[in-house]
C-alpha cells in the first residue's frame, strides 16, 4: 500500500448544515497536503473538543474539493449519540482535531460497472468512491435505500444515476435495497457477470446484500461499522469476524481481522456475518 | 537547550533514553503507523501480550465507554511468540527503542516456554510478566489474586532467564504490597503498576453487559487516581523499582507517578484519542524541567513529600 | 398514568417508596436546602455517618477534583450521635422520607454504645454500619480489608439491636463477597456497596498531595464501572439484599445498578453539581418504565442476562 | 435568616467580555423573581455545561440589576484554571445553570462608614454590596489594590470614592494595599472607631489585611474562598478552621465552619488564619 501516512491536523470547520432531519453535513478545512484518500477510508475526530477523555469518533469521508491552497473535507454523519450530538453542535469557525485518512477502502474492480448501495447514512463513502472512479468507470448506478424523507438528502453532482427505494414509499420504488435490487436484475439493468456492488450502511442491510450477492453471483464490497477504539490500529478493539480459508489455517488473528486497518471496507464474502454484533 | 536535559532513567539494570513508554496492549505491536505515534521516539514499548500459541481473543464488541475512561475485552488476542519472533519484532527493532516484551499465559509452565523462545533475540532489554490481565477466562487476574500463584511464575521464568523481569500487578487487589513482595522474593526485578480495574457497564434495555463476557478491564484517566495510589503503595513495599502506568494522558499526570516514585511510567489508553500522546508527554515534562530549572528527571523521582513518612524505611 | 407507577422495593424488611436514596456524607444531615435537594422526595436518606463523640474532621483542603471523579478526605467530621439526635434528627423526621442512619467508630464497642444512644428514637428504619471509611487514621479500611474485623463490628451490633443492620462495604478488597459472607455470618441484614476507593493525587510543583493526609477517597462517575462490577460480586455472594452505590448520576446509571441486583441505590456527589439529582433520577426511572411498558420497578431488579450464569445459584 | 431559597436555573449568557487582560465579565440573563442576594453571596456555576462530570464552580455576585421582567446577573471573574477557561470560551446565546443565591454574605454595621477593600479579582463582592447600602451608608471608600493594569479596570457608577495601590506603581499608590491603608491612616481618612472593613481577595491578602485592621481596632469582615465541593452544606469539603470562643466548646463541627453556609464572609476575628491553606 502506497497510501500517504494518517496525520493529526488541527481542522477548522467551515460549515455543519443539516441536510434532513436525521443526517448533517460538516465541512473542514484541511491543509492542500493532506491525503489524498483512498475512497472508503475514513477519518477519526474528537466530537467535543472541549472535553478530552473522550475517544474520536469514524466517520467516512464523504468527499474532498481542492482549490485555492487547501482542501475541504465533507463528512455525512448522523447525530445519533452523544459523541455525533456534540459534533452536530460545533460552529464554524470552531477547530477541532482530525486522525486520517486511515483504513483500506474500496477496491474498484477493473472492467466492472459500479453499482454503489447506500442505507440510511450510509452513502458517504459512496459519494468519494463515485467521484474517484467516475473517469475510469463511465457507467454505474446509485442505489440509495432509506426509510423515508428524514433520511432524504439531495447529492450534489452525484457520479451516476440515481435510484431510491424509500420504506414508506414516499419517493421512488416502495420497499428496501434488496426489493429494488431484484426489480433492477429482473429488468436486467443490473448483471452478475459485468457488475460490482460497492456499499456501506447498517450491518443488517450489508448481511442481508452480501447474502443476496454471493448468492446471486456479484462481486460485492461492504464497509463495515463497528466500535473503534483508536482507528489505526492499535487497540484490537474493532474485531471483525472472517471467515477462514484454507491456506489461511493459524493466520496472525485467529479468525478475527481489523475493522480499522484491514477494513472498514471487506469483500463480502469475507465477512462471517454470524459473528458480527448488529 | 533542550540538548542539556537528560530524560533518562534507569529500572534496575535498564537504562531507558526517557522514562515515557507505551503499555502492553495499547500499542499493538509497536510498528503500526510510527510517524503518527512518533514511535521511535519513545522511552520504551511494551509489546502487546504474547501467549505460546496464537489467541483470536474475545467476541465483539470489545469496548465500552464510560466517565472518562474504557471497558476493554480483548482477551489477549495475539499471533503467538513464534509469529511474534519472526515477523513482528524485526519491524519493531527497526524503530530503535528499547523493547520489552509482555509475556502472558494460563499457567506457569506457558510463561516459561515462551519467555524460552524469545532468549538470545535481539533487541529485548526485560520481560513483563502480565500476571494480571482480567479479560482471559482461565488464569489471568488470579494469579495476581493470590501472591503465591504470581511468585510461582515468576519463579519459574526467572530460572530460565537472566534478563531483567518486571511483573505487572492488578490492582483489583487488597494489598498490592503482599503481592508485589511475593513476586520479589521470588526474583522480580521491577514492577509495573497497575494493569486495568475490573469493571462492568450494563445496556438497560436489553439487560445484558455492553461486553459479550460480563466484566471487562476498566482504563483511563478515570482510574489514575486510584492507580497512583496503588504505584504509591507499590514503591513504599519493596526496594525494586516500579514502573507506574494508569490513565496517564498528560506530562502533568506523568510527572505525578514519578514524582510518587516511579521510575518510568507506561501511557496507555491515551494513545488512542492522541497517537503520539507520548511523546508529546515527553516534550512537556522537558518544559516542565526547565519551569523548575532542573536539568534531569531522575531529579523528581521520589521527589514526593510524603504525610506517612519515607518510602522503604 | 404517572399514578400507576410502584417505585416501592423492600431492602429485606425495609419497604421504601422509591429505590433512590442519597448515600452518607453527601447530603448533609438530610435537612440542609431541602427545597433545593427535593429531600422529601427521596426513596431513603443515610445520614452523614455519626459516630460516638464529635469529630472535627480533616485538615483543609478536603477535596481534589479528578477526571470525572472526585477524591475527599473529610474524616468523619460529625456532631457525634448525642447532638445529632438531639438537633438533626428532629429536622430530618420532618421529611418524612425513611432514616437510615449511618454508624462509625474506631472500635467495635464505639459502633455498639453510638446505635444504643439511637435506639428507640423514631424515625430511623435502620443502620448503615460504616465498616469502610478510607478517610481516618485508625479503624476506617481497616474493618473491610479484613473480613473478621468487620464481622466482629456487625455481632457486636446485632446484639443491641433489632433494626436491620447494612453492613457499608469498601472496594478496596480483592474478594468483596468474602467480606459480604463474614458479614452476612455476623448478622447483616444488607449491604451498601461501595464506598470510596483509595486515591492519590499530587501537585508535581510541591511535591506533596493535594489533600494533606496522602490519599483520599474516589467516587463520581469515574468508579461507576468498578462500582457495578463490586456490586454485582456482592450480589452473587449472599442470599442478602444489596444497595448499590458509586458514581451514579443518572437514571441510566441507576437502573444499571438495579438490573444487576441491587434492591435499591444511593447517589452520592451527583448531588453536588445538580442538588435535586437523586429526585431527578427516580423521574428518568418513570421514563423508563414507561417506555418498557413495565409498571413496577422490582420488574427490573436483578434482571440481568449474566454471561456467568444466574447470581445465588 | 429570611434569605430567599436558593434555586437551579438554567440562564442565558448575555455578555462575557474581558474587562482586563486577566479579569472578565460574563452577564446573565434570570427570571425576574431570582433572589434578593444579599451582599457576598455567591452563585455555583456550570462553567463547562457540555461536560456532566465536572463540580460547579462558585462566583460572587458582583451585581444583579433589573428590568423588563427580567434581571441581570453580573458576574467579575478571572481565568485561571480549566473550569473558568471554560467559562470564558463560552458565547453570548448560550445558557448554562447556575444555583444560587447561596451562602452568608457581608453584615454590614450600622452607624459605621464602609471601607470596602477589594485585592486582585477580589472586587466583585464589594461592588454588590456598596450597592446595597449606599443609600444607608452614603460615605465610604473603595480601595482596589492589584499588581498592575492587568488586573485594573474601570467600575461602572461606583458607590464611593475609589482609591487604588498598584505594586507596579503605574498608578495610584505604589505599593500594597497595608500600604495604602497605613497612609490613609495616618491621613485620618480612615478611622478605626466610626469605620468598618469589608473585604475580599486572596487569602494571604485577606489574612495580612485582619491582622492589620485587628491590631488597629477596625472591625473587619472578609470573604474567604476555598474549594467548594456543593456550595450548599452537604460535602463538608469547604471546611475553614475558626478560633472557639469559650462558651463554644463542644461546637457542632469542632472549630471548622463551613465556607459555603457559614461564610463565604466572616468576621476578620473568628477566622483562624494558621489553618486556612493560602
Ligand atoms: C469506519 C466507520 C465509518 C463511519 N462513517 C460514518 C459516517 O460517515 N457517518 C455517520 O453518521 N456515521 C459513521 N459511522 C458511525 C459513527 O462512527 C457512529 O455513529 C459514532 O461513533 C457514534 O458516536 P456517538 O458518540 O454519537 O454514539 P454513542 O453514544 O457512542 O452510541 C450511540 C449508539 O450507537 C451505537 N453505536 C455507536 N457507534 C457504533 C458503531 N460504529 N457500530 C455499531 N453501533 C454503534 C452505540 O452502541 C449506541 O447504542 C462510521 C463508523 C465507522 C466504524
Ligand atoms: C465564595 C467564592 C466566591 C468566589 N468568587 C469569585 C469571583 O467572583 N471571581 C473569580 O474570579 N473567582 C471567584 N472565586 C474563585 C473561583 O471559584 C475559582 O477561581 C474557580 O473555582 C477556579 O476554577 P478553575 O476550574 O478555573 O480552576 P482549577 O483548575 O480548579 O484550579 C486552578 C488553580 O486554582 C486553585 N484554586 C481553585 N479554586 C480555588 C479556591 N477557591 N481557593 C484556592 N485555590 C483555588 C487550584 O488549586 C489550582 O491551583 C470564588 C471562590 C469562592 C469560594
Ligand atoms: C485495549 C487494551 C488492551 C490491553 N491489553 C493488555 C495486554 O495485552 N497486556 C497487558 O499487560 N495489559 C494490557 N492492557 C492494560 C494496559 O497495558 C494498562 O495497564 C492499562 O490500560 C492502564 O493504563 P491506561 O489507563 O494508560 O490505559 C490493555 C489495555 C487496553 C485499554
Ligand atoms: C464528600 C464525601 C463524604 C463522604 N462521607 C461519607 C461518610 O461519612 N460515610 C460513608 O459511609 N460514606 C461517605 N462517603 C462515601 C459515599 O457515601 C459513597 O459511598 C461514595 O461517594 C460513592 O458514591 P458516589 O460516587 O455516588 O459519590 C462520602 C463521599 C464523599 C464524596
Ligand atoms: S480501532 Fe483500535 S485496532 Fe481498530
Ligand atoms: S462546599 Fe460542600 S459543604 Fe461547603
Amino acid at each position: 500500500m502506497s497510501l500517504p501516512h494518517p496525520r493529526i491536523v488541527s481542522a477548522e470547520i467551515l460549515r455543519n448544515d443539516p441536510l434532513t432531519k436525521e443526517i448533517r453535513e460538516i465541512v473542514f478545512r484541511l491543509p492542500s497536503d493532506w491525503g489524498p484518500a483512498e475512497p472508503g477510508q475514513f477519518v477519526q475526530v474528537e466530537c467535543r473538543p472541549a472535553d478530552p477523555f473522550v475517544l474520536r469518533r469514524p466517520f467516512s469521508i464523504a468527499r474532498t474539493r481542492e482549490g485555492s491552497g487547501e482542501l475541504r473535507l465533507h463528512l455525512v454523519f448522523a447525530p445519533v449519540g452523544d459523541g455525533t450530538r456534540a459534533l452536530a453542535a460545533c460552529r464554524p469557525g470552531e477547530h477541532t482535531s482530525l486522525v486520517g485518512p486511515l483504513g483500506r477502502g474500496f477496491r474498484p474492480i477493473p472492467g466492472r460497472r459500479p453499482i454503489l448501495v447506500g442505507g440510511g447514512r450510509g452513502v458517504a463513502p459512496l459519494l468519494s468512491l463515485g467521484d474517484q472512479i467516475r473517469k475510469t468507470h463511465p457507467e454505474g448506478l446509485l442505489l440509495f435505500g432509506v426509510r423515508g424523507p428524514d433520511q432524504l438528502h439531495e447529492l450534489e453532482d452525484p457520479a451516476y444515476p440515481i435510484e431510491i427505494a424509500t420504506q414508506d414509499g414516499s419517493v421512488g420504488f416502495h420497499g428496501h435495497l434488496l426489493g429494488l435490487l431484484d426489480a433492477l436484475l429482473e429488468e436486467g439493468r443490473i448483471r452478475p457477470d459485468s457488475d460490482a456492488i460497492y456499499s456501506c450502511g447498517p450491518n443488517p442491510m450489508l448481511h442481508a446484500l452480501s447474502d443476496w450477492a454471493i448468492a446471486r453471483g456479484f462481486p460485492a464490497q461492504v464497509s463495515l461499522e463497528t466500535l473503534f477504539g483508536c482507528g489505526f490500529g492499535i487497540c484490537a478493539g474493532c474485531a471483525v469476524p472472517v471467515k477462514q480459508s484454507e491456506d489461511e489455517v493459524g493466520d496472525e488473528f485467529g479468525h478475527y481481522r481489523f475493522a480499522c486497518v484491514d477494513g472498514p471496507v471487506f469483500d463480502a464474502e469475507r465477512v462471517d456475518w454470524e459473528g458480527v454484533r448488529e | 537547550m533542550s540538548g542539556e536535559l537528560d530524560l533518562s532513567v534507569r529500572v534496575g539494570s535498564v537504562t531507558l533514553p526517557t522514562p515515557v513508554l507505551v503499555a502492553s496492549g495499547t500499542f499493538g505491536y509497536g510498528s503500526e503507523s510510527p510517524e503518527l505515534t512518533r514511535a521511535g521516539e519513545l522511552g520504551g514499548i511494551v509489546t502487546k501480550t504474547i501467549t505460546l500459541e496464537p489467541r483470536r481473543g474475545n467476541e465483539p464488541l470489545r469496548l465500552h465507554e464510560t466517565p472518562a475512561g474504557l471497558i476493554n475485552s480483548i482477551g489477549l488476542q495475539n499471533v503467538g511468540v513464534d509469529r511474534f519472533r519472526e515477523e513482528k519484532l524485526p519491524k519493531l527493532r527497526a524503530l530503535g527503542v528499547p523493547i520489552i516484551a509482555s509475556v502472558g499465559g494460563r499457567r506457569a509452565e506457558e510463561f516459561v516456554e515462551t519467555v524460552q523462545r524469545l532468549e538470545g533475540v535481539d533487541g529485548i532489554v526485560a520481560y513483563e510478566i502480565n500476571v494480571s490481565c482480567p479479560n482471559v477466562k482461565e488464569g489471568g487476574i488470579e494469579f495476581c489474586q493470590r501472591p503465591e500463584s504470581a511468585a510461582e511464575v515468576i519463579t519459574a521464568v526467572r530460572n530460565v532467564t537472566k534478563l531483567p523481569l518486571w511483573t505487572k500487578l492488578s490492582p483489583n487487589v487488597s494489598h498490592i504490597g503482599v503481592v508485589a513482595k511475593a513476586c520479589a522474593d521470588a526474583g522480580a526485578d521491577a514492577f509495573t503498576a497497575v494493569n486495568t480495574f475490573v469493571g462492568l457497564s450494563v445496556d438497560v434495555k436489553t439487560r445484558r453487559s455492553h461486553i459479550p463476557l460480563g466484566t471487562g478491564g476498566v482504563s483511563g484517566p478515570a482510574i489514575r487516581p486510584l492507580a497512583l495510589a496503588k504505584v504509591r503503595e507499590t514503591v513504599r513495599a519493596t526496594p525494586l523499582p516500579v514502573v507506574g502506568c494508569g490513565g496517564i494522558a498528560s506530562a502533568n499526570d506523568a510527572l505525578q507517578f514519578l514524582v510518587v516514585g516511579a521510575s518510568a511510567v507506561q501511557v496507555g489508553t491515551a494513545s488512542f484519542r492522541v497517537p503520539d500522546i507520548a511523546a508529546r508527554i515527553q516534550d512537556g515534562m522537558k518544559d516542565f524541567l526547565r519551569s523548575e530549572g532542573l536539568t534531569s528527571i531522575g531529579d523528581l523521582i521520589g521527589s514526593y513529600l510524603d504525610p506517612s513518612g519515607p518510602a522503604r524505611p
